[in-house]
């Protein structure tokens, strides 16, 4: 990694940060630049202090680091709160607006209140006139913004257009005219520029729906899983899904399982105050055998706790949600690659097994921006594992929805279809759906239920193993930790160390035998968790009797850097 | 042609003489009246004595959640329009633990004939008093006796400007019958409210009870698409309670709005993942 | 003698020009002219930007989950009946996921002022539409706009027989002032529907189109206690907007009616732990 | 054990089972046995087959056994179904009213219902006729039965009184001038009659409620917990409390932490479907440091499963329920004595310790009747844990409701009281309650909710061994299995085996220290659970590291019986 420019925009909700924050992104991506980037936010809509953080390199990064390089500041908060991040750095500051208490030699201030009313005759091109600025600064060409720009507003017709590129050169050249240090934070865009997409965690998982031939989507808004619910319904027409805005959870997992039941492959978005609303029904997808996908994007609790921050706090209530015991599966992405892949295998598990599968995200994951390579859409296959027309009318006995078999697998056909009659019920039933209490029923229909789980596990991919497999030192982490950890596996054999991670995305059923295989050749293993009580960790220890020797935690809304994972290895003494 | 038989018959677990027979009745003799074969016919209900229903007439069948016999529905019918969605449930089940649904999905209008048996208790868990059980009812729970206003299901739909507003009677299943016919046959969510003796645990409105006081609607001069008029309507209730249809007001269903409904039912759509790429090239 | 400074100033997360401001006025000055201390005030809430105001006044809180504001505030008023409880609530939290406690509460009728603020949009997540929202209003998830019949809160708890039933508007604050005032000292269950523009989400009905339409429903002859007449009214909704008091029905509340509660505040009640070996000798 | 009589009536729902079997219960135990009653019963109100089965003996006696000496039969099921159950037995029928396909010498016909149509006129006092019969074919007297009924019928008027005394005489005198077998089922009632209960599971937990002072109970009805819900009710005036059925479980638990909030001992009962329901308002009692116990009473699931059955599948469920991380309490009583004195003990966990705290029981505890050793009510003791008007006075800083200290618990005040204010929010907040979103205090915050647990956790007595502390063979239970397991223990170490058992009832936080020192001395333990995944075991094996040796598992709904445990031990190999 030759380059590595940190660059964080702060200010209030409603003062533009996203626009500006997502051209400049942009930008970068088109410069050829590897881009992560990051939103901070409050749970309001206007005002409190947010930020949106750029990091730009040459090489591929999925995590944020701690010291800024560059500081826009939109509000006098973000110099008060971020001074101490800069390390050598830049504040670009308009002082005509923001009265500054802090004083510091970084501070650079550009009168960009007044360029924009100069320039374009309007205070709202302020926004433009700082990304020029920070163009300038890094000492790139300008015409990569301005075609960013151009596409933004292409709607608003031409004139604005005009003003925005007036207002970004006016930035541009008024750092070039003013600031002391020169090209002191030039970047060199690569040469190759590789063909990379720039893509949320959130618009990767809409898109692996989207690919998986998604139906019918129902859904409560709840921060941050709204994004995946708006991404698919932005692209509804086109791919003729039915979104539906639930009145509450409930009705949201229960309209699709009706709707699954019926045919359509069914989803449903939410974050855990809407899944704790979502939980009796998880049973009925189970007991009824009704696919499902339930996107769970987490974020702290418990109860409303932190709208808008991270957390990995609802693995446990994942895994035991419900009453009874039955069969579900959990996937956990880390990267836009895996939710957009992961979340077509979801709904391929689902058919297959008839059983809700969940894909877990969160706020970290769903909100950051990445480069990553061109996903792979003919990757994505859909397999609904439907009887057929013909099988049906070929057999002849009645149609039986639980129809016991070696795997608990009961070949699956759609109301009416071919005549036959489809039942489903909450209650224990026999084979045809109908209620059963009697005591051996029970057994047969558990036994079957649990064994798709045994069968399912079989199939569970191995963790992957990120760095030498044979070091020294094994961090361990599931789901959105995946980019921070595999930073610090470089950063520590860069310095000598012998590092590696084991980064879990198929969490339930645990692959036991992979599991173990690949953990218990470790000497020593750190888990390294955004939770307090460590809920990975305790799954590996119950499920795969592997006892972690360290753990790394951070449960204060916040996601993982690398250094704040290496300060932490450090003062436990594990490097 | 569709014949009773066809719709089979079952044992069923409710205590003789329950107003349920009669319901069950009616709706299969509807079924067979509008030539519906059991494999068009999907029923969703929830959890009571009411909605263990479908289990007693061949037919598709989604017994859900305690509450949750509508959203299913819903779902269903979006995913297969073709299918003739019924939802059968209870006063608690459907006024009670699922009364947000009650209110939503009238506003959502699909086209689904909910059947409410509305035997004013709780019947499968014993007898504690329902949102419609009256003043003065005394159970094991409401040992004064029920002071919280009944709530009229009928003023409730009219108020949401449900498309299609009827009350029924278990103890008049020729009525009853004609009633989910037509109901079946509206193009959007059509309540029948039915009036069920429950022999076991509701001693207060027996059939003797309802039989006095229950009267048919269809006089001269009543307008179906007056809300006020009908609202006045379905605030009578006591000496005489009408039955029949209170209100309707004819407008698109819920999938009649939605375009991607034109081309035929939800899940016989061939995914167009071939345009996924073209979405890609947009992050590009 | 209560004066609004006891109420404090807080500094709020709401945005520049949103019609909160305006309630949380009207609230404080309610109870200032009510002379209500705020440690005799609980404010019950939910979760959305409406739910937030608790905060910023001076008063008892209980700002609970996004949909349950009246539960909690139904606990509070029968554990202790000396408290002035508020249930403050958006129209996403109070008709849409708490919909169902809208209903039966209504129907208990607690001596409880529920004002929804009515913006008809969800604010805090910024920008769905509401169960009130308007019919054609296009958001990121109702991308072809809403078709969804619109709740009318008013119409729906006059058919729950309210027994008191109003709507203020948050761009008249001495008159949504008088109508909270009156609302509190109503006994049992208020409903103050308040239409609040959202300045960053409802472009439809902003300041301007409310201020152009609504209009004072106190006029000669208007009978408060017609149910038949709030209803009509009730329905009037378009060039002209009616606000004010539509519906009341005087009748006992929830609390009068638990006998348990006429010697004082239940918490207060001294355990009569002696009598349970009374209750044991029984099982002898 | 000298005296083992196990009697069992069969029957359709309707048939007056639970009336007969009530009479008869009370009436042994007023004889001086000791007496154990459980019922069968569908999800229906009439027909089906159910049973009502007494057990009798003049030790103190926990589970049913399963071989029966008299069967009572009502219906023809009831012989088809039990008749292999019969272990040198007498069946009791009316065979004017039954047919009876099978051929067994053990029926015996008696004409109940023409002796009733002919004493008193009228075929309802066949069940009396039936009543008196056993009383005869026990060769105990008739008086305390008839005194039973006195009981039972004193408002229905002498006449009534009269006729069912007779029907018992007639019954009764049938049977000695009938029955050959004289008096082969002659039972001795004990000379030494104790002062004992007769008492159901579901009573004792509502007694317990009414001990502790419950002042507010709301809930929505759902078998098996609804007669907690009824016998509070049954009492609320005398004991001033309001009982409130809910719209739903949602509004339940949110009524209960709103009136605690305001002072007001409060409780909910359910089971697991209603709990789904509870679930976010679990997590908004920890947040908001409310008090509130949840009497959660098990059944089958997933969904609506086997809804008048048995099963202890939710304990995960409880331990993991709602999104988030935060302190919660799970106490489970295995005999009436037990659901008396934890429900009694939830309340002072929840207003100390200012969290959620469940007691859990099951279908077979709730509804099995047990005698045992009276109440003590003066064991229980109220412990508020609440700011005195004065203390509130005499401080001079703002009360703030989440005040940091060193065990986490913040002095509790009461909204109005004294003029403070008390503030309560589901979102992170300070210590005064208002919103806050910082991480410095988020991290302050979590602890000092999690803070409680530990602190919590030393409080927790040790569970408790039944038999030898130094047996070579430990049995390992929770809940509702104390009964046979501890009849387990008998049965094997008379036989000369070397058996104990450790019985769990304060299960979370686990009492991890005690649990270590008793389970590590154990070569080998076998833990039995009436679920189909072991979930206690696996709570022992995250919590405390404890690897139970075997497992033995019941999940067709029912309950264990000493039997079953017996023969499943065997079939392991561990005795
Ligand atoms: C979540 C949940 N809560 C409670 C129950 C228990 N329950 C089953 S049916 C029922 C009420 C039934 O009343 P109603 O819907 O009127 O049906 P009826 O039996 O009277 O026909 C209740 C409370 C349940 N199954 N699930
Ligand atoms: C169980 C649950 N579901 C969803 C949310 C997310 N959420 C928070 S506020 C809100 C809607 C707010 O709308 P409204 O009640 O109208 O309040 P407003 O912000 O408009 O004042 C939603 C959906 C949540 N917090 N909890
Ligand atoms: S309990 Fe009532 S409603 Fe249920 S089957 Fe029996 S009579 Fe009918
Ligand atoms: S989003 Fe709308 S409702 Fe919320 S504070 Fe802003 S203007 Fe007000
Ligand atoms: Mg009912
Ligand atoms: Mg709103």
């Amino acid at each position: 990694m030759n380059i590595d420019l940190n660059l964080k925009i702060g200010g209030a909700a409603g003062q533009g940060l996203q626009t500006t924050g997502m051209a400049l992104a942009k930008t970068f991506k088109k410069n050829g630049f590897h881009v992560f980037a990051t939103q901070y936010y409050l749970s309001r809509v206007r005002g409190g202090h947010n930020t949106f953080q750029i990091r730009i390199s040459d090489s591929s990064i999925f995590a944020m680091t701690e010291s800024v390089d560059l500081l826009l500041a939109l509000d006098g908060e973000s110099i008060e709160q971020h001074l101490s991040e800069l390390n050598d750095g830049v504040i670009v500051v308009d002082l005509d607006v923001i009265e500054v208490k802090e004083n510091s030699d970084s501070i650079f201030h550009i009168p960009m209140l007044k360029i924009a009313k100069d320039v374009c005759g309007d205070k709202i091109y302020s926004n433009s006139v700082s990304m020029g600025a920070v163009i300038g600064l890094l000492c790139l060409e300008r015409s990569d913004l301005e075609s960013v720009l151009k596409a933004a507003f292409k709607k608003k017709g031409e004139e604005i257009i005009q003003k925005n590129i007036d207002a970004v050169r006016a930035g541009y050249n008024y750092v070039k005219d003013n600031y002391p240090g020169g090209c002191k934070f030039a970047v060199k865009d690569p040469d190759k520029k590789e063909n990379m997409m720039l893509v949320s965690g959130n618009e990767a998982a809409g898109l692996g729906a989207l690919a998986a031939g998604v139906q019918f989507l129902a859904a409560y808004p709840m921060t941050p899983s709204t994004g995946v619910m708006n991404y698919v319904a932005a692209n509804a027409d086109t791919f003729n899904v039915v979104v539906e805005q639930a009145e509450d959870e409930i009705a949201a997992l229960n309209m699709i399982l009706g709707a699954s039941f019926a045919g359509a492959r069914s989803m449903t978005t939410t974050s855990g105050g809407g899944f704790s609303l979502m939980t009796e029904a998880l049973g009925l997808a189970s007991i009824t055998e009704t696919p499902a996908v339930i996107f769970l994007c987490q974020r702290p609790g418990p109860a409303t706790g932190l709208p808008t921050m991270t957390e990995q706090g609802d693995l446990q209530f994942a895994l035991y949600a419900a009453q009874g015991e039955f069969p579900r599966c959990i996937l956990a992405p880390g990267t836009p690659e895996e939710c957009f892949y992961l979340m077509a295998e979801a709904f391929n598990i689902a058919d297959k097994y008839q059983i809700p599968v969940f894909v877990m995200s969160d706020q970290y994951l769903a909100d950051s921006l990445f480069t990553c390579p061109r996903f792979d859409a003919s990757k994505v296959t859909i397999e609904r594992h439907l009887l057929s027309n013909s099988q049906l009318s070929a057999s002849k006995e009645e149609y039986k929805r639980y129809k016991l078999t070696p795997n608990g697998i009961s070949p699956r056909a759609l109301p009416g279809q071919a005549g036959v009659l489809v039942i489903a019920d909450s209650d224990e039933h026999d084979e045809f759906g109908h209620i059963n209490e009697t005591p051996d029923n029970r057994i047969k229909m558990n036994d079957k239920r649990m064994k798709k789980l045994e069968v399912l596990r079989e199939e569970m991919p191995a963790p992957k193993v990120y760095g030498n497999p044979d070091a020294s030192l094994t961090l361990v982490g599931w789901g959105s930790t995946y980019g921070p950890l595999a930073e610090v596996v470089d950063i520590l054999n860069d310095k000598g160390k012998s590092v590696n991670l084991v980064h879990f995305t198929h969490i339930h059923p645990l692959p036991v035998e992979h599991t173990r295989k690949i953990l218990t050749k470790s000497k020593k293993t750190v888990c390294v968790e955004n939770n307090s009580s460590g809920q990975f960790s305790r799954l590996l220890k119950v499920d795969a009797d592997i006892q972690i020797t360290e753990h790394v935690l951070r449960y204060d809304g916040k996601p993982f850097s690398p250094e704040f994972i290496i300060a932490a290895l450090k003062e436990k003494e594990v490097i | 042609m569709v014949i009773m038989d066809d719709y089979g018959k079952f044992e069923t677990a409710w205590c003789p003489g329950c107003g349920n027979f009669g319901i069950l009745k009616a709706i299969k003799q509807a079924l067979v009246d509008l030539d519906r074969s059991p494999d068009e016919v999907l029923i969703a209900s929830g959890i009571g004595q009411s909605s263990k229903l479908p289990h007693y007439l061949r037919c598709n069948t989604f017994n859900g959640l305690h509450g949750r016999s509508l959203p299913p529905a819903t779902g269903a019918k979006v995913a297969n329009h073709e299918l003739t969605v019924l939802a059968v449930t209870g006063d608690g089940d459907c006024y009670g633990e699922g009364g947000n649904h009650f209110l939503h999905t009238v506003r959502r209008n699909p086209d689904i004939t909910m059947i409410v048996h509305d035997n004013q208790i709780y019947g499968l868990t014993k007898g504690q008093a329902s949102p419609t059980s009256e003043i003065g009812m005394k159970t094991k729970v409401q040992t004064h006796g029920v002071f919280n206003m009944p709530l009229n299901p009928l003023s409730l739909a009219i108020s949401l400007d449900c498309s299609f507003v009827s009350r029924g009677y278990a103890g008049n299943i020729p009525h009853l019958t004609k009633l989910i016919e037509k109901a079946i046959q509206h193009k959007g969510l059509s309540l029948v409210d039915v009036l069920q003796p429950c022999v076991s645990f509701n001693k207060l409105n027996t059939f003797k009870w309802y039989s006095e006081r229950v009267y048919d609607i269809e006089e001269p001069g009543y307008e179906l698409n007056d809300r006020v008029k009908a609202f006045e309507k379905s605030l009578e209730w006591g000496d005489r309670i009408p039955l029949g249809i209170f209100y309707v007001n004819e407008k698109p269903s819920f999938e009649e709005h939605i375009e991607v409904l034109e081309s035929g039912p939800l899940y016989k759509n061939i995914p167009k993942t071939e345009l996924v790429n073209k979405l890609i090239d947009g992050f590009i």
